[in-house]
C-alpha cells in the first residue's frame, strides 16, 4: 500500500517537474519545424511522373464481387474487362475483349463471339475457358446484377480457345448491352476460391469476403500497391491487349506508366489539392459551389458533360389524391423546371422532359407531352387552375380570380367535394443532396399557390428508401438516379405492374396493361429500330400519365489540371472512364 | 481502499454492464429500419438479388438465432466480417485504432502537461491579471465548438497559410517514391499537426481549469501553511507540496478523457479525414454495417468502462482521504 | 414559510452573483442571444425571403457576401444567413434549456428518492446512473439518429436529457443524504409528515439551488451535443440550427470561400456555451462558500 | 534582555467593510526558555498574533503599528527572504489541526528532513539521520514508523510528528496554536506533557495559544487573557488562576470551572459586530460585563497593576484592586 503510493508519488514528481516552460517551447517549436518539413515534402511531391487522380472515398473492396461502389468500380474497371463496351461518342456496342462483332443466328438463337488474343496481366493467355468459367461463376453464385441477365443464356460452349458460342433461351434485346458488358475473370485466379466457397453454406458471402492482394485482369493497368485510407498505386499492364491498337478509331495507350489514386475524405480537400496541382484529376463531379474560383484558375480545365441521370418527382398512384392523372398533370404544369435549373443547378444541366435523359440521344424520345413549357409563372398557374377546375376540383377562393388576377387560394377541394388533406413531399436531406432537398422546398411553395397544402420534408436517405421503396407509405417524393444505364431497359423495371411490390422498382405503383405489354415485348426484340419504336411509345405513355415527373438532369462537371497531362476522352457521364485512362498522355 | 474484494466486485460489475451494452446494441441495430442493402439504388439490382444478399448476410434468420450466433462468435473472439469492406472486423479496427491512439494519446498527454503547468501558475497568482487572462482564455478554449474550431484551423493554417496538409495521414507521392523512413515519419507528424492542435487547445482549456481549481483547494490546506512555517521557498511549496497533490485529479481525468476522446474524436477525425475509429464508426453506422459498427461501439464502451474502473482504483490508491 | 426563506436565499445569491464578473459577462452575452432568439420570430414577417428554411432571395443564385439586403450574406441557394443565425439562437435556447430542464428534473427526482429511500433502491439507481454516465452521449445519439432515420428536435432533446441526468442525481443524492438527518426533517417526520411531503416541501427547496447550478452546465452540454449531431448530418434536417448551418457550409463546399458563412454559426455556439458556462461558474461561487472570498481569520 | 518583546502591536484586516483591527496595541515580553500562554475565545485575535510572529499573516492583513523584537531584531521590518531564514530555524510553529498539517503524499521523515535541509543545506547525511533519530526519540515515535505516510499515523502520532518538525532546527521560540484541540482528552494530555517536557529540555521559548484556559494553565508559566483583540489581564499562572481580577477572566474561569454557577454567560460574538474592533478607547467588554456600572460607560480602560507580574486592563481600578471576590 505505502509502497504503491510511494511509486505513484514518484511518478507525479516526474510529471510535475516535466511541466516546465520548456514543454511549451517544445510544442511550438515542433509545430513550426514540422510545418517547414511539410512544405518541403509537399514541394517535393509536385514534380513526379505519375498521373495522379483523386478519389472522394475509400474504395469498398478490390474484390470485384463486393466492390460495387463507384470508387471500387473506378479502380476495378481498369483491371477486369468485358467482351464488349460502348463507344465513347456513338455509344454503340463495340468489341473489346472480343475480336469482332458478335454473330447472331436467328433460328439457332446463338451468338458466336470471337475473342482477341489477349493476355492476363501475369502473361498467361485469355481463352474461351475463362469466359465459360465466368459464366459458370455467375450462375453458381447467383452474382447480383449479372446473374439475372445471364440467365437468358441456356448454355455456352467453346469450339476453340478463342471462340465462344452462347445458346439463348429466347431472343434478348439486352444481350450485348447487359450480358456482354460483364467483366471477365480468370479461371486461374478464381477456380480454387470458388471450390472452397461452394463448400461453405454462404458461398456468395465467402466469395465476396475473399481478400485478393493483386486482382488479375486484362485491362490497361494493374495494381501495384494499396495503402488503406491513403492511396492506390497502379502501373501499366505490359500485356494489355489494346496497347497501340486502334479500337473505335481511338489509338489506345496507355501513355502513362503509373497512376496514383489519392483517397480524400471530403471534396473540399480534394479540390484544393487539385488547385495546388497535387492531383491531375478529381474523379467525382464538382458542386457548383466550387466553380466560381475554379473557373478563374487557368491551370484547371473544367469539363461539362451530359449525364445519363434522372431526377424526378414521384407520386404514389396507389391512393388519393395522386391516383388522379389530371392532378398529377396539373402539378407537372406548375413546376417551373427552368427556375429549378437556373437556381439549383445554376444552369449546369438541362431540363428533362422524358424519363430517358436527352444525353442518351439514341433512346431519348424528344416529342413527348411537355408540361408548362415556356410558360411564365402566371400562365402556369392559370393553366393548372383550368385543368383542375375542368376535372371538378374547386376552391372557396380559387387561385385565379374571375377578373383573371392571381389570388391566395383557400384549400383545394377534391371533385368528391371534401378537402384535400395535407400531403408530404419526401426529399433526401440537404447534406446528402442539396439539389433534391431544395427542389422539394420550391415545389412545395408552387403547389401552395394552387391551394394544396404540401410539405416538403427532408428525410435521412435510409429511412426515405425504407418508406418509399420498402413500405410504399408516402404521398410524393423527390429522388433520382445519378448513373442510369444507357440501355432503356430500366423503363420496364420502373413501371411494369409486376414490379409493384415492396422493395421492388415500381415505387409509384404505376399500372398500365398496354405499357406492360410493350415492356415485355421490347425485352425480346432484337431489332434495334423496332425496339426503339416501342421505347418511344412507352415514354409517350409515361409522360401522359406522369407517375414520375422528370425535373432536371445536371451536367457532370469535372476538373482536370492541364499542366502535366491532356487528352481526356469526353463522353456522356464525364471523362472518368477507361477510355480517358487509355488516352491521357503527358503534355510537352 | 483497493482491497482485492473491491476490485473483484468492480470487475464483475464492469462485465455485467458490458454484456448489457452488447445485447442492447445488437437489438438496437436489428430493430432499426433499413438494412445494409436498403441504400443500394441500383436498377440493375433485382429484388431476388437483394433477397439473396440478405440471406447471405444471415439477416434472414430469426432474431434470437442471430443473437445467439452473435454472442457465441463474440466470446469465441470472432467479431465477424464487415458487410461493407468484406474484411474481418478485427483487422479493420486495428487499422483505424493505430491512428486514433496516435492522435489522442499525444494530444491528451501534451495538453495535460501544459495544462497542469499553466494551471499551477494561474492558481498561484490567484486574482492577478495573469490569472484572469489565463483562466478566461482557458474557459474560451474549453467552450470552443470543436468542429468549428477545427474548420477555422483548417481554413487559416491549412488553406490560407498552407502550413499544414488539409487532411489524410500521409503524402502518397512521398511514400511511393520510397523516401527514407525519417521523412515518412515527419510526413505523418506533419499531417498529425492540425488535428493534434485542435484537440490540444480544447483539452488544454479543461485541464488548466481543473488544475487551477484543485490547486486552489490544495493551497488552502494546512500542510501548505506548515510548509511555509518550515521556511521553505515559495517555489518548493508550489511545485513540491501543492502541485503534486493538485495534480492527482488531473491525472485521473486524463484517464477518463482518453476514453471520452471518442466523443470529440468522431468530429475531429471527420473533419481532418483522419482514418480513426471515430470516423469509421460514423461511416459504419450510416451504412448499416452492423458487425463493424457494433465492434467499434463495443470497443469504445470497453475502453470507457476500463478507464472508469482504473480511475476508481487509482483514486482509492492515491488519495486515502477520498472515500466513495 | 420555506418558500420565503428560499426566495431570500435566492435573492442573496443573486446579489453575490451579479457582483461576480464572470456572472455579469455571462448574463450580458445571454441577453444578446435572447434578443436574437426573439428577433427570429419577426424577421420572416418583413419578407418571406427572410424565412430561414424556405426563404429564397429571387435575385441571388450563388452564395453572396454581406450586403444591404442580407447583412451577413446568403447561403448557396440565396437564403439569408442572418435569419438562419437568429433562428439558430432560438433553437439553441429551446434545445439547451429544455434538455437541461428535463435532465435536471429527472436527476433531482432520482437523486432525492435514492438519497431519501436509501437501501436497495438507492444502490440500483446509482448503478444505473453509473452505467449511463460512462456512455459517450454523442456516439449514442449518432448511432440512434442514423439507425432510426433522423430525429426531430424534440427526440434529440429528450435523449440528451436521458443521457445527462446521472451527474445531477449523484450530487442531489449526497445533498439529500446530508439533509436527511437534519433536525427539521426529523422533526417533520416525527410530526407525521408523509414521505412525499418531506421530499417535496422540505428537501427539495434545499437541493434546488444546486440543481440550478447543474442546470447551467447541462445547458452547455446539450447545446454542444445537438450542434455536433447536426454538424455531422444526423440532426433534424427540417430544422435550421447553428450546427446545421456549419454542416451546410461544409458540405456545399463553401467553407474555404465563404468565411461570412463559416464563422458566425460556430462563433455563436461557442459564445453561447461560454456564457452559460460562465453563469455556471459564477453560481458555483455563490452556492459553494468554499470558493467565496475568505473573510478574516481570528 | 528578553528573547521576544512585542511593543504595542496592532494588526488589521482589510475587508469589504473596511479596516478591522484584530489585534490592538498588544505588548508582552518573553524570556529565554520561558513559556507564555494566550487564552481567549475564537476570534479574539490570538491566532493572528501567532501568525504575525511567524510572518504568515494572510494577504489582506497588515501590521498597523508596533514592533516585534526578536533576538534584538525587529521582525516587522523583515523582507520575505529574511523571514524564510527565521521561520522554522529560529521561530517554529505547531499548528491547530495536526490532522492536515502533514502533506499526505510524502513520508513523514521526508517532510521533517525537508525542514532541516532547508536551513542547513550542507548537513551530512550521517548528521541528518542522527538528528532525525534524536527528534523521533524526543517525541517518542518508534523509529520504525519514520518512513510511513501521514495517513498511516494516529492523530497523536501526527501531532508528535508535527512537534518534531517544529523542533527540527531547535528554534529559540516555538508557537503552539491550539495544538491539541483536534485530539481526544487522553492523547491531549500526553501531548501537552510532551510539549512541556520538550520545552523544558530544550530551553526554548514557548508561546501557547488556546481557547481553553485550563490547558494553557497546565503548560505555561505566564498567561495573557485576550478579549476582542486586546490583552485584558496578564500574570503568572497562579495569579490569574487563583485570583482573576478582570471580569472577563472571571467569566472565562467561571464558564470552565464552576459547575454550580448557573447564570448564563453572555459571550459577545466578534463576527456579528466587527465594528467593535474599530478604533475606540471605550471598554469593549462593557457590553457583556457582569460588574459593569454606568461609571464604566464612556471611560477608557487603563492598565492596573496588582503585582509586578500581574496586571489587568479595566476602567474600574477599585473593582480590580478589591478583587471583589466573585468566587
Amino acid at each position: 500500500m505505502g509502497r504503491i503510493q510511494k511509486n505513484t508519488s514518484k511518478l507525479f514528481r516526474k510529471s510535475c517537474d516535466l511541466t516546465s516552460p520548456l514543454c511549451l517551447v517544445l510544442v511550438t517549436l515542433a509545430m513550426l519545424g514540422l510545418g517547414i518539413v511539410g512544405l518541403f515534402s509537399c514541394s517535393q511531391s509536385k514534380e513526379s511522373p505519375y498521373l495522379k487522380i483523386g478519389l472522394p472515398e475509400e474504395p469498398r473492396s478490390l474484390n470485384l464481387w463486393l466492390g460495387t461502389d463507384a470508387n471500387s468500380r473506378n479502380i476495378l474497371s481498369q483491371i477486369y474487362q468485358p467482351l464488349f463496351r460502348r463507344h465513347p461518342e456513338t455509344l454503340e456496342m463495340i468489341p473489346w475483349l472480343a475480336q469482332e462483332d458478335a454473330v447472331f443466328n436467328e433460328k439457332e438463337l446463338t451468338y458466336t463471339v470471337k475473342l482477341r488474343k489477349a493476355k492476363w496481366s501475369d502473361g498467361s493467355d485469355f481463352t474461351s475457358q475463362d469466359v465459360l468459367f465466368t459464366r459458370q461463376l455467375f450462375s453458381d453464385f447467383r452474382i447480383p446484377r449479372y446473374h439475372s441477365h445471364w440467365q437468358v443464356i441456356e448454355k455456352a460452349e467453346a469450339p476453340d480457345d478463342h471462340t465462344v458460342v452462347f445458346h439463348l433461351k429466347e431472343p434478348s434485346a439486352v444481350f450485348l448491352p447487359r450480358v456482354m458488358t460483364a467483366p471477365m475473370v480468370s479461371k486461374k485466379e478464381w477456380e480454387q476460391v470458388c471450390k472452397d466457397a461452394l463448400a461453405t453454406e454462404k458461398p456468395l458471402r465467402y466469395l465476396q469476403d475473399y481478400q485478393i492482394e493483386k486482382p488479375l485482369g486484362t485491362g490497361p493497368f494493374m495494381l501495384q500497391e494499396y495503402k488503406k485510407g491513403a492511396y492506390i498505386h497502379m502501373v501499366r499492364n505490359p500485356h494489355f491487349f489494346g496497347r497501340g491498337q486502334t479500337i473505335g478509331n481511338l489509338t489506345l495507350g496507355p501513355y502513362v506508366d503509373h497512376v496514383l489514386f489519392n483517397i480524400y475524405g471530403t471534396s473540399d480537400v480534394a479540390i484544393l489539392a487539385l488547385k495546388k496541382g497535387d492531383i491531375d484529376y478529381y474523379w467525382w463531379d464538382i458542386q457548383p459551389g466550387y466553380l466560381k474560383d475554379l473557373e478563374k484558375d487557368s491551370a484547371v480545365d473544367l469539363h461539362y458533360n451530359k449525364k445519363s441521370a434522372l431526377y424526378y418527382l414521384g407520386f404514389n398512384l396507389r391512393k388519393a389524391p395522386f391516383n388522379d392523372k389530371v392532378l398529377r398533370q396539373a402539378i407537372a404544369t406548375v413546376v417551373d423546371k427552368a427556375f429549378i435549373l437556373d437556381r439549383i443547378l445554376q444552369n449546369h444541366g438541362n431540363p428533362m422532359h422524358s424519363i430517358v435523359p436527352a444525353g442518351n440521344h439514341f433512346w431519348h424520345n424528344p416529342d413527348v407531352r411537355k408540361y408548362g413549357e415556356g410558360m411564365d409563372k402566371e400562365t402556369r398557374i392559370k393553366a393548372a387552375f383550368q385543368m383542375l377546375s375542368d376535372a371538378g376540383y374547386s376552391w372557396e377562393i380559387p387561385p385565379v380570380a374571375p377578373d383573371g388576377s392571381l389570388t391566395k387560394p383557400s384549400d383545394i377541394l377534391l371533385p368528391s367535394g371534401e378537402k384535400m388533406d395535407k400531403f408530404v413531399i419526401l426529399t433526401p436531406p440537404a447534406d446528402y443532396d442539396p439539389k433534391r432537398a431544395f427542389a422539394g422546398t420550391m415545389i412545395q411553395e408552387w403547389l401552395r399557390q394552387l391551394g394544396m397544402n404540401a410539405f416538403a420534408r427532408p428525410m435521412a436517405f435510409n429511412s426515405l428508401l425504407e418508406t418509399v421503396k420498402g413500405k410504399h407509405d408516402f404521398d410524393a417524393f423527390v429522388l433520382g438516379y445519378g448513373k442510369l444505364d444507357l440501355d432503356p431497359g430500366y423503363l420496364a423495371s420502373f413501371f411494369s405492374s409486376k414490379n409493384d411490390n415492396p422493395r421492388d422498382w415500381n415505387m409509384s405503383g404505376y399500372r398500365n396493361p398496354e405499357f406492360d405489354k410493350l415492356a415485355e415485348m421490347q425485352k425480346t426484340t432484337v431489332d434495334v429500330q423496332a425496339r426503339k419504336q416501342m421505347i418511344f411509345e412507352m415514354q409517350t405513355m409515361l409522360m401522359e400519365d406522369v407517375p414520375y415527373y422528370p425535373l432536371y438532369n445536371p451536367h457532370i462537371i469535372e476538373a482536370t489540371v492541364n499542366k502535366r497531362f491532356g487528352g481526356w476522352v469526353e463522353r456522356v457521364d464525364g471523362i472518368g472512364n477507361i477510355w480517358s485512362l487509355c488516352m491521357v498522355q503527358p503534355v510537352k | 481502499m483497493a482491497k482485492p474484494g473491491y476490485i473483484l466486485l468492480k470487475l464483475v460489475e464492469v462485465g455485467i454492464i458490458f454484456f448489457v451494452i452488447l445485447t442492447a446494441l445488437f437489438f438496437l441495430f436489428r430493430l432499426s429500419p433499413g438494412d445494409p442493402i436498403s441504400k443500394m439504388v441500383d436498377p440493375m439490382l433485382t429484388p431476388e438479388d437483394m433477397a439473396h444478399l440478405i440471406q447471405q448476410m444471415g439477416l434472414d434468420r430469426p432474431m434470437w438465432e442471430q443473437y445467439l450466433i452473435y454472442v457465441k462468435n463474440f466470446f469465441t473472439g470472432h467479431l465477424g466480417v464487415s458487410f461493407h469492406y468484406g474484411e474481418p472486423v478485427e483487422t479493420i479496427i486495428w487499422d483505424k485504432l493505430k491512428w486514433t491512439i496516435l492522435l489522442f494519446t499525444t494530444s491528451t498527454v501534451l495538453a495535460a502537461f501544459v495544462g497542469v503547468f499553466l494551471g499551477k501558475i494561474a492558481a498561484w497568482h490567484k486574482g492577478s491579471r495573469l490569472d484572469n487572462v489565463m483562466s478566461i482564455s482557458a474557459l474560451v478554449c474549453y467552450t470552443l465548438f470543436i468542429p468549428w474550431f477545427a474548420l477555422l484551423l483548417l481554413w487559416i493554417l491549412g488553406f490560407q497559410w498552407g502550413l499544414f496538409p488539409l487532411g489524410g495521414v500521409l503524402t502518397p507521392a512521398l511514400w511511393i517514391s520510397n523516401a527514407p523512413l525519417i521523412t515518412r515519419i515527419l510526413d505523418v507528424l506533419h499531417h498529425l499537426m492540425l488535428p493534434l492542435l485542435t484537440l490540444f487547445v480544447i483539452n488544454l482549456g479543461s485541464y488548466l481549469l481543473l488544475m487551477r481549481s484543485s490547486m486552489l483547494s490544495v493551497l488552502s490546506e494546512d500542510y501548505i501553511l506548515t510548509a511555509r512555517a518550515k521556511g521553505l521557498s515559495e517555489k518548493v511549496i508550489r511545485n513540491k507540496h501543492a502541485a503534486r497533490n493538485a495534480a492527482l485529479p488531473v491525472i485521473t481525468s486524463v484517464g477518463l478523457s482518453l476514453a471520452f476522446s471518442i466523443n470529440g474524436g468522431a468530429l475531429t477525425e471527420q473533419i481532418f479525414t483522419w482514418p480513426g475509429i471515430g470516423k469509421e464508426l460514423i461511416f459504419a453506422v450510416s451504412n448499416n454495417d452492423y458487425p463493424l459498427a457494433q465492434a467499434c461501439f463495443l470497443l469504445i464502451a470497453l475502453v470507457v468502462l476500463c478507464a472508469n474502473l482504473i480511475v476508481d482504483l487509482l483514486y482509492a490508491w492515491l488519495d486515502p482521504r477520498i472515500t466513495y | 414559510m420555506l418558500n420565503k426563506y428560499f426566495m431570500l436565499r435566492f435573492y442573496k445569491g443573486w446579489q453575490i452573483f451579479i457582483q461576480n464578473p464572470l456572472g455579469k459577462t455571462g448574463v450580458i452575452i445571454l441577453g444578446v442571444f435572447m434578443v436574437m432568439a426573439i428577433a427570429s420570430f419577426f424577421v420572416p414577417l418583413i419578407d418571406p425571403m427572410y424565412d430561414p428554411m424556405t426563404g429564397i432571395d429571387p435575385d441571388i443564385k450563388l452564395s453572396t457576401g454581406p450586403s444591404l439586403t442580407h447583412w451577413l450574406g446568403t447561403d448557396n441557394v440565396g437564403r439569408d444567413i442572418l435569419a438562419q443565425l437568429l433562428e439558430g439562437a432560438k433553437v439553441a435556447f429551446v434545445v439547451g434549456l429544455s434538455a437541461a430542464f428535463f435532465s435536471i428534473v429527472i436527476g433531482t427526482l432520482v437523486g432525492m428518492i435514492a438519497g431519501y429511500a436509501g437501501g436497495l433502491l438507492d444502490a440500483s439507481l446509482m448503478r444505473l446512473a453509473d452505467i449511463i454516465m460512462v456512455l459517450p452521449s454523442l456516439v449514442i445519439l449518432l448511432i440512434l439518429a442514423s439507425l432510426f432515420g433522423q430525429f426531430n428536435i424534440w427526440i434529440i432533446v429528450f435523449i440528451i436529457a436521458i443521457m445527462r441526468w446521472p451527474a445531477v442525481s449523484r450530487v442531489i443524492r449526497s445533498q439529500t443524504l446530508s439533509l436527511k438527518h437534519r433536525p427539521f426533517i426529523e422533526a417533520s417526520r416525527v410530526a407525521g409528515a408523509s414521505h412525499v411531503r418531506i421530499i417535496f416541501r422540505h428537501i427539495m427547496p434545499n437541493v434546488l439551488p444546486l440543481a440550478f447550478l447543474y442546470m447551467t452546465f447541462r445547458v452547455t452540454a446539450a447545446i454542444l451535443v445537438e450542434a455536433a449531431l447536426s454538424f455531422l448530418g444526423f440532426g433534424d434536417p427540417s430544422q435550421v440550427s447553428w450546427g446545421m448551418m456549419l454542416q451546410w457550409v461544409w458540405k456545399s463546399g463553401h467553407m474555404f470561400q465563404a468565411p461570412y458563412w463559416l464563422i458566425p454559426p460556430g462563433l455563436c455556439i461557442s459564445l453561447l456555451t461560454l456564457a452559460f458556462y460562465m453563469l455556471g461558474r459564477a453560481m458555483d461561487e455563490v452556492l459553494d462558500p468554499r470558493l467565496r472570498k475568505e473573510g478574516q481569520s481570528g | 534582555m528578553s528573547l521576544l518583546s512585542v511593543e504595542n502591536l496592532s494588526i488589521g484586516y482589510q475587508t469589504k467593510k473596511g479596516m478591522l483591527k484584530a489585534v490592538d496595541h498588544i505588548r508582552f515580553d518573553l524570556e529565554e526558555g520561558d513559556s507564555l500562554g494566550f487564552v481567549g475565545e475564537s476570534g479574539c485575535g490570538k491566532t493572528t498574533i501567532g501568525m504575525a510572529l511567524m510572518g504568515l499573516l494572510p494577504e489582506n492583513a497588515e501590521i498597523l503599528e508596533g514592533r516585534i523584537r526578536f533576538q534584538g531584531r525587529d521582525l516587522v521590518l523583515l523582507t520575505e527572504p529574511q523571514w524564510r531564514q527565521v521561520r522554522g530555524a529560529k521561530v517554529a510553529m505547531i499548528f491547530q489541526s495536526a490532522m492536515n498539517a502533514l502533506n499526505p503524499v510524502f513520508p513523514v521523515d521526508e517532510q521533517i528532513k525537508e525542514a532541516i535541509v532547508t536551513h542547513q543545506p550542507d548537513i551530512s547525511d550521517a548528521d541528518l539521520s542522527e538528528r532525525m533519530k534524536q527528534l523521533f526519540d524526543l517525541v517518542d515515535i518508534p523509529l520504525a514508523r519514520m518512513k510511513n505516510y501521514p495517513h498511516e499515523y494516529s492523530g497523536g502520532m501526527k501531532q508528535r510528528a508535527v512537534i518534531a518538525m517544529a523542533l527540527a532546527c531547535d528554534p529559540a521560540l516555538i508557537i503552539a496554536d491550539e495544538p491539541t484541540t483536534a485530539l481526544d482528552v487522553i492523547v491531549q494530555d500526553q501531548i501537552l506533557r510532551e510539549i512541556k517536557m520538550v520545552q523544558q529540555k530544550t530551553r526554548t521559548g514557548l508561546i501557547f495559544i488556546s481557547h481553553d484556559i485550563a490547558v494553557v494553565a497546565s503548560v505555561c508559566e505566564r498567561i495573557c487573557v485576550m478579549y476582542a483583540g486586546q490583552i485584558v489581564e496578564t500574570g503568572t499562572r497562579k495569579e490569574v488562576f487563583k485570583s482573576p481580577r478582570h471580569p472577563y477572566t472571571q467569566t472565562l474561569l467561571g464558564s470552565y470551572l464552576s459547575l454550580d454557577n448557573l447564570k448564563d454567560i453572555k459571550v459577545p460574538d466578534m463576527k456579528e459586530s466587527p465594528d467593535q474592533l474599530t478604533d475606540t478607547n471605550e471598554c469593549r467588554f462593557s457590553g457583556a460585563c457582569p460588574s459593569c456600572d454606568r461609571k464604566c460607560a464612556g471611560r477608557s480602560p487603563e492598565w492596573i497593576e496588582i503585582s509586578p507580574t500581574h496586571q489587568a486592563f479595566c476602567c474600574n481600578p477599585g473593582l480590580i484592586r478589591r478583587g471583589h471576590g466573585k468566587n
